[in-house]
């Protein structure tokens, strides 16, 4: 039983919230269908990074060894090599720093201060790119310096124990002795892969085998997916930074709802970076 | 909602947990390694479930507090955070499913290294059989 | 002609479609609408009817006159002994569903043509009722969990590998496109290393032939198998999916490109004993090729088969090799006339690893012979690979 | 109490409704439009509808006529096939003596492509596409979709992943042709098929912007559906479409990027030599290096989608039928709670249930029993939902029509279809079972058969809302008897032949002693295929002709339903309703209550009345 004047009344309300859109009943969710569809997205894109993650899961747990990460991951500019995971410590720094001016750049459109927003999205901006350099450099470290493909894996793990009989010239020494689960890198020289030779504790001589291929490609390929967020979300940034500039948001009157939809996406970015920096850098 | 100061502090409580989790997750991994101590090695059950936990506590923090899904309303959240429970016998039939290709493989390779050593003439080429135990290696091409 | 005649039968229907629309049209004009809406109701409910009760008549009827295509009926009894299970797990299934399949068309089609409308009629406002609602949601539940265990228990049971020490015969089938090796042990009943990476022109299978346990495996023409005894197989793959299916042994199992699968299975008709079997049944008592009348039989031509029942291109249909279920005297008679890929046509040749080595167990006086032959053998498949 | 008439309706919109005021923004159709933003790039939702459903025709024509020409070659392989040449070319092989046959490749594609068109641009696309754009906005009293502009996004990502598959078709190469599952490495190796090269590429770009469609059609129906509402309209008050049309929506959203994850990697693996999917392979006289990937993960990521994507199909085909059983029988569907809660329990479950497709694929044994226990359990929400169904019959007074005809057909087809369904999830009957003629036969009727019949229900009943005309009666009737039995005829004599053994993807069954003994009721099949086939261009010919020469509509309410998309205008302009928007009162299906025949959703309760709903 409602009586009419409630119904008016309500109603009133309804549209006076919510500009823009035409509904007559309250919003089940308080949030607007531009936020809805944002939060829906991510929740599929979720399941796309789910995809690959899973996969790589499966794929991981089918190889009887895997690289040890802070073995593969351990240069840092400057020549340093012996840095277990110190170079993606900084990058996912980078990334949580963006984050959070991120979140002051929506603070301040909640507030209305237009250049509050411009000023903390432009340093989101600044982190989006400086993280998009580190894996540029990243990358190309472990293309050029250790030879790392997409076919070809030349980080390993010891099955057995056992002593080199010979040396890389660097660091491993003829007559050196490792154990079980040991990892190694074989250097690329002159055009082919150099694998050592070794002999096991039963006596027989063998080479260094090559890693899990699955390792490089989807290494490569998920975090170049991640990267491809960052990138898209840093063009998004800067489109909607320019925007704001002009004063756009400010005159629709709806607390910079672009910035927040936006920032959602940037959060999600680094959400994601949490489970990449977990499954190939951590364990 | 909070209002605009108490945000403002719960960014930069934020931005330092994340930092601080980051860096007990790092720590973990290169002392469980031996990175620090040399010669500690901390068990695989101790560290997995550990990196995993903080791993899962910083994600829950990013979505509550800097996607503000604390603040909105129980329905939302439950519409966005139930569906990704679907994805735990997603994990869990893949993982199966992962280590369920290791055993077949491994079953052939064991089935295969019977009788082998035990014969004398085997030189090279049993070496490389050997070798290729690990079945993603890259297998050699010369024969 | 076909395509004409076929096209000529689809415009007829939809021009004869249309045309009985228009008549029934004009006759409804005729009659007025509310006496034609009550006729057309009447028909219709009453085709409803009929239809319902032609679709369980003749569902019971093809199952009737079709039930020797069913699992475990007629000429379709399982060979091998899990294949009973499966087929006794079929027919429990066959029995639940086709109870609820009865109940449920007869009373969609009979609540159908007995409330059709009729103008002003009054319906009985019947939202829900939890009581129903609670027994037709557990019965359901309880005739699947009947389901569900007995299915697992057999499954479970069928898929089980085979012990250590349990006395089986490992075979492997590998496919490719398009056809299948088969590959037995020989005599030291344990299958020899491969290494896809060795495949040649005259080594298709890629075996190693440093592992002295490839010596005496030998690639068979056929599947040969005796009756009572498990048998292990081996299934994989060199390029794509494949599926080693054995129908009548109720066996399936994918072949996969580096993941070997398995399938264990105990054959318990031999050949022979189907086919005599085949000869009650009519169907099989009909000439083989219809164009030759006084040729064989069906039940004599017949054969099990090895199919590919898993998309692997375009030969996929044509995947076939025969399979023979004989006693085990006779099995060991064929074994022991079966040569070894390797000492027939590899031992001695340039792709021998051992080549001017002397194996342990091999007679010293024959290799010579031996030699001879092999070579022939492999000029022979040279030319032919040539000529390809 | 007595039903609405027009004016007590119009009435009450105008003093219970609201106005938004969007006349004030938009002009509706007062605003002169040129006929391109009108009709093609048209963000109203009503014009959206009707392109998906006009492209989803046309596929449907393409992808059936594909089934009669392979069904010929199945039926017929002697036949000659000579006269197809013009329409075919080099894919009919001409022997010496002008006999004409099927090349196998092409037999191939023409299974594979039969399969993806039917299932993603009809099924997924010409079917929920359609009936989510053109019911939620009307059903819930909303003006147009959350945003109109991705709206017609989806719809022109469809339009583009329709011309990239219509190439596809073309290529001397040929479409893809290693089946609509693409497992690999059949698909990701062009050596491994003439089909895999070039067409596999096309197939995988078309069905990734098709994901895209789907994504951004799921995303506005969810957001516009739970956003949108008119006042009243709480969620236990939504007619059973638009429940069906979200929880479709959202197991599209979930389980659509999981696919594309798996591209994904094919992609990678075909173009950039990566060994995700691909181990130890010797094909072409050549030893690839791949090593260490896994064909069965392909298979894994694609069921996680494909399992979904089934009830994705059949979800909006039951939401449409439960709709159009309980508006034609004059009576309230029974047990709607019931039925929403059968539908949530349905679409949970089809995530948890994928590796049934893959018993016997090299799937361990171990992990299969959980797969058989939660598909099985399956059957639990589906057969409520057919008592359900049924009941809804029971005490009505039900009134026969193209619409309620095939919405019964759609039941009877469900059935039929799902019981067969049982035999198939449990793994012990699927090792002989398992990619036989018995596979096909079940999953044509379950989601092929019943899901068209759910949509020609839909589009009886709503062709008016969309046209302002009725489809003709009796060319309905006719279709329907004809597809019934013929889909019967067509579909019951091949689970016998599964049953025999014979496996589907076959080009010939002559060489196998065991299964070429069927030619008879082959070539029965293919008889009733034809026939089948033609009563659907009988279809389409309605369908084109009562757009232009039905039967006008001149009620705004012509089937008496209670539904709030009969308050509208028999030709809604942008908008939807002129001026205010209705408020709802009380659920869709106050049929029969208190012996009124129907009281409309707008309608406020009467002095005493009990909310219908209430008691659920």
């Amino acid at each position: 039983m409602i009586t009419e004047h409630v119904m008016t009344d309500e109603h009133n309300h309804g549209t006076h919230d919510t500009p823009g859109s035409w509904n007559g009943a309250a919003e089940p969710f308080k949030a607007s269908y531009g936020k809805l569809m944002m939060w829906y997205f991510l929740l599929s894109d979720a399941f796309t990074f789910a995809g690959f993650l899973i996969s790589y899961g499966a794929l991981r747990l089918s190889m009887p060894s895997w690289p040890l990460p802070d073995f593969v991951f351990s240069t840092l500019p400057g020549g340093i090599t012996h840095a277990p995971l110190i170079f993606v410590t900084i990058m996912t720094f980078v990334l949580i720093l963006s984050s959070v001016t991120m979140v002051r750049a929506v603070q301040e459109g909640h507030r209305g201060n237009q250049s509050g927003v411009v000023k903390w999205m432009f340093f989101t901006i600044v982190g989006g790119l400086i993280f998009l350099g580190c894996q540029a450099w990243e990358w190309t470290t472990l293309i050029k310096g250790e030879s790392m493909t997409v076919w070809t894996n030349p980080f390993g793990r010891h099955i057995e124990d056992g002593v080199y009989l010979e040396g890389d010239g660097h660091d491993i020494k003829a007559g050196q002795a490792f154990t079980v689960g040991a990892p190694y890198l074989i250097h690329y020289h002159d055009g082919h892969y150099n694998q050592l030779k070794y002999k096991n504790s039963a006596g027989e001589v063998k080479e260094q085998a090559f890693g899990p291929k699955a390792f490089g490609a989807l290494f490569f390929f998920i975090t170049g997916f991640h990267g491809f967020h960052v990138f898209s979300g840093v063009v998004f940034l800067l489109i909607i930074m320019l925007n704001a500039m002009t004063g756009l948001y400010q005159n629709r009157g709806n607390h910079y709802e672009m910035v927040e939809k936006i920032g959602l996406y940037w959060h999600f970015v680094d959400l994601v970076w949490v489970f990449v920096f977990l499954v190939f850098y951590l364990l | 909602m909070l209002n605009y100061e108490e945000s403002k502090k719960v960014v930069f409580k934020g931005l330092i947990l994340l930092a601080v989790v980051t860096l007990i997750e790092v720590a973990i991994a290169l002392i469980g390694n031996g990175h620090i101590i040399e010669g500690m090695h901390w068990p695989k059950w101790l560290m997995y479930p550990l990196m995993i936990s903080l791993s899962l506590y910083k994600a829950y923090f990013i979505v509550y507090e800097f996607m503000h899904m604390r603040y909105e309303v129980r329905g939302l959240s439950l519409s966005v955070l139930m569906p990704t429970v679907l994805l735990v016998w997603g994990l869990i039939a893949f993982a199966n499913e992962g280590m369920h290709w290791n055993t077949s493989r491994a079953q052939i390779k064991e089935k295969n290294a019977i009788g082998l050593k035990s014969d004398g003439q085997s030189s090279k080429s049993s070496s490389e059989i050997h070798s290729s135990e690990v079945p993603a290696t890259e297998a050699p091409a010369t024969h | 002609m076909t395509g004409f005649i076929i096209l000529l039968a689809i415009v007829l229907v939809v021009v004869i479609s249309v045309q009985i629309g228009k008549i029934v049209e004009l006759a409804n004009k005729i009659r007025g609408q509310e006496e034609s809406d009550r006729i057309n109701a009447d028909r219709t409910a009453f085709w409803l009817l009929v239809f319902g009760i032609a679709l369980i008549l003749g569902t019971i009827w093809s199952c009737y006159h079709y039930k020797n295509f069913m699992l475990g009926y007629g000429p379709h009894e399982a060979a091998s002994i899990h294949g009973k299970k499966v087929d006794s797990i079929f027919n429990l299934t066959v029995i639940l569903t086709g109870i609820v399949f009865v109940l449920t068309q007869v009373a969609l089609f009979y609540f159908a043509f007995k409330y059709k409308g009729r103008p002003g009629k009054k319906v009985l406002f019947i939202p829900h009722n939890n009581k129903l609602e609670f027994y037709w949601t557990i019965t359901p539940a309880i005739v699947m969990t009947i389901l569900v265990v007995s299915g697992l228990m057999a499954w479970n049971e069928i898929m089980a590998d085979v012990k250590e020490d349990e006395d089986f015969i490992e075979i492997e089938a590998v496919a490719y496109q398009f056809a299948w090796d088969i590959r037995y042990p020989g005599k030291d009943h344990k299958l020899g290393t491969r290494n896809y990476k060795l495949i040649s022109g005259t080594n298709g299978l890629g075996m190693d032939w440093t592992d002295p346990k490839t010596h005496d495996d030998f690639i068979a023409d056929q599947i040969v198998l005796p009756k009572g005894k498990k048998v292990r197989v081996r299934i994989t793959s060199k390029d794509v999916l494949h599926n080693f299916y054995l129908p009548q042994f109720r066996v399936k199992m994918d072949a996969i490109p580096g993941l070997p699968t398995y399938f264990v299975f105990t054959p318990e008709k031999t050949l022979d004993e189907y086919k005599l079997e085949l000869r009650k049944y009519p169907e099989y008592l009909e000439p083989s090729d219809p164009k030759d009348p006084f040729g064989p039989k069906k039940w004599e031509t017949f054969t099990y088969e090895l199919g590919c029942a898993e998309l692997c291109g375009i030969g996929h249909y044509s995947m076939r090799k025969v399979v023979k279920i004989v006693s085990p005297k006779e099995y060991e008679e064929w074994f022991n006339k079966q040569n070894s890929v390797y000492f027939s046509t590899v031992r001695n040749t340039d792709d021998d690893p051992n080549k001017g080595k002397v194996l342990a167990g091999e007679p010293i006086t024959t290799s010579v012979e031996t030699k001879e032959k092999v070579d022939t053998t492999v000029i022979i498949s040279k030319e032919s690979l040539n000529k390809k | 109490m007595a039903a609405l008439t027009h004016l007590e309706e119009e009435k009450l919109i105008k003093e219970q409704g609201y106005n938004d005021h969007f006349y004030d923004h938009h002009h509706g159709d007062k605003h002169q439009m040129g006929f391109i933003t009108k009709y093609i790039f048209c963000q109203d939702h009503k014009i959206i509808a009707k392109q998906f459903l006009i492209t989803g025709i046309i596929w449907a024509i393409i992808g059936a006529a594909m089934s009669v020409i392979f069904r010929l070659q199945l039926g017929f392989p002697e036949a000659d096939m000579a006269w197809l040449r013009p329409f075919l070319g080099k894919w009919i092989v001409v022997n010496d003596d002008g006999i004409g046959s099927l090349d196998p490749n092409f037999y191939y594609a023409l299974v594979t492509m039969h399969g993806t068109i039917i299932v993603f641009f009809v099924l997924t696309a010409g079917l929920s596409g359609t009936f989510s754009n053109l019911l939620i906005p009307l059903q819930i009293g909303a003006r147009d979709m959350a945003s109109g502009f991705l709206n017609m996004l989806s719809y022109w990502f469809f339009f583009l992943s329709s011309v990239i598959m219509l190439a596809s078709l073309v290529l001397s190469t040929g479409p893809f042709s290693g089946g609509w599952t693409a497992y690999p490495p059949l698909s990701a190796l062009p050596q491994a098929s003439q089909g895999s090269g070039t067409g596999m590429t096309l197939w995988l770009i078309s069905l990734t912007f098709f994901v895209v469609s789907v994504l951004l059609g799921g995303v506005n129906y969810i957001t516009t559906i739970l956003n949108l509402r008119t006042k009243g309209m709480s969620m236990w008050r939504m007619p059973l479409t638009i429940w069906a049309f979200l929880i479709t929506a959202i197991i599209g959203l979930l389980s659509f990027p999981v696919l594309v994850a798996g591209f994904l990697l094919l992609m990678f693996d075909r173009g950039m030599g990566t060994s995700f999917y691909l181990s130890e392979i010797f094909i072409g006289g050549q030893a690839l290096d791949n090593v260490g990937g896994s064909p069965v993960l392909f298979q894994h990521l694609f069921w996680f989608l494909g399992h979904p994507e089934v009830y994705i199909i059949i979800l909006p085909a039951m939401g449409l039928v439960s709709e159009i059983l309980s508006v034609h029988s004059r009576k309230p569907i029974f047990g709607y709670k019931a039925m929403v809660f059968s539908m949530l329990a349905i679409a949970f479950l089809s995530f948890i249930v994928w590796a049934h497709h893959m018993f016997m694929a090299g799937v361990n044994p171990f992990i299969s029993n959980f797969f058989v226990l939660f598909t099985l359990i399956i059957a639990v929400p589906s057969a409520v939902k057919v008592f359900n169904w049924i009941a809804t019959l029971y005490g009505g007074n039900v009134r026969f029509n193209s619409a309620s005809l095939f919405a019964i057909g759609f039941v009877s087809m469900f059935i039929s279809g799902g019981l067969t369904g049982i035999f198939l999830g449990n793994s012990t009957i699927d090792i002989q079972q398992h990619d036989t003629y018995f596979v096909v036969a079940h999953f044509h009727i379950v989601m092929g058969i019943a899901a068209f019949f759910g949509m020609f229900a839909g589009i009886y009943n709503w062709f008016p809302k969309m046209y302002g005309r009725f489809m003709n009666e009796t060319l309905g009737q006719i279709h329907f008897w004809g597809t019934l039995i013929g889909a019967y005829l067509i579909f019951g004599p091949m689970h016998y032949i599964g049953l025999a053994g014979v496996p589907r993807r076959y080009f010939r069954f002559d060489s196998f002693e065991t299964f070429k003994q069927f030619d008879a009721l082959n070539q029965f099949i293919t008889v009733c295929a034809i026939i089948v086939f033609a009563l659907q261009i009988l279809f389409v010919v309605n369908f084109f002709y009562s757009i232009w020469k039905g039967k006008k509509v001149t009620s705004k309410n012509p089937w008496e339903s209670n539904t709030l998309e009969w308050t509208t205008p028999i030709k809604p302009g942008h908008g939807n309703w002129e001026g205010n928007i209705p408020t709802v009162n009380r659920w869709p299906y106050d049929y029969g209550k208190d012996g009124v025949d129907f009281i409309p959703q707008i309608k406020p309760l009467a002095e005493g009345e009990q909310h219908s709903e209430l008691h659920q």
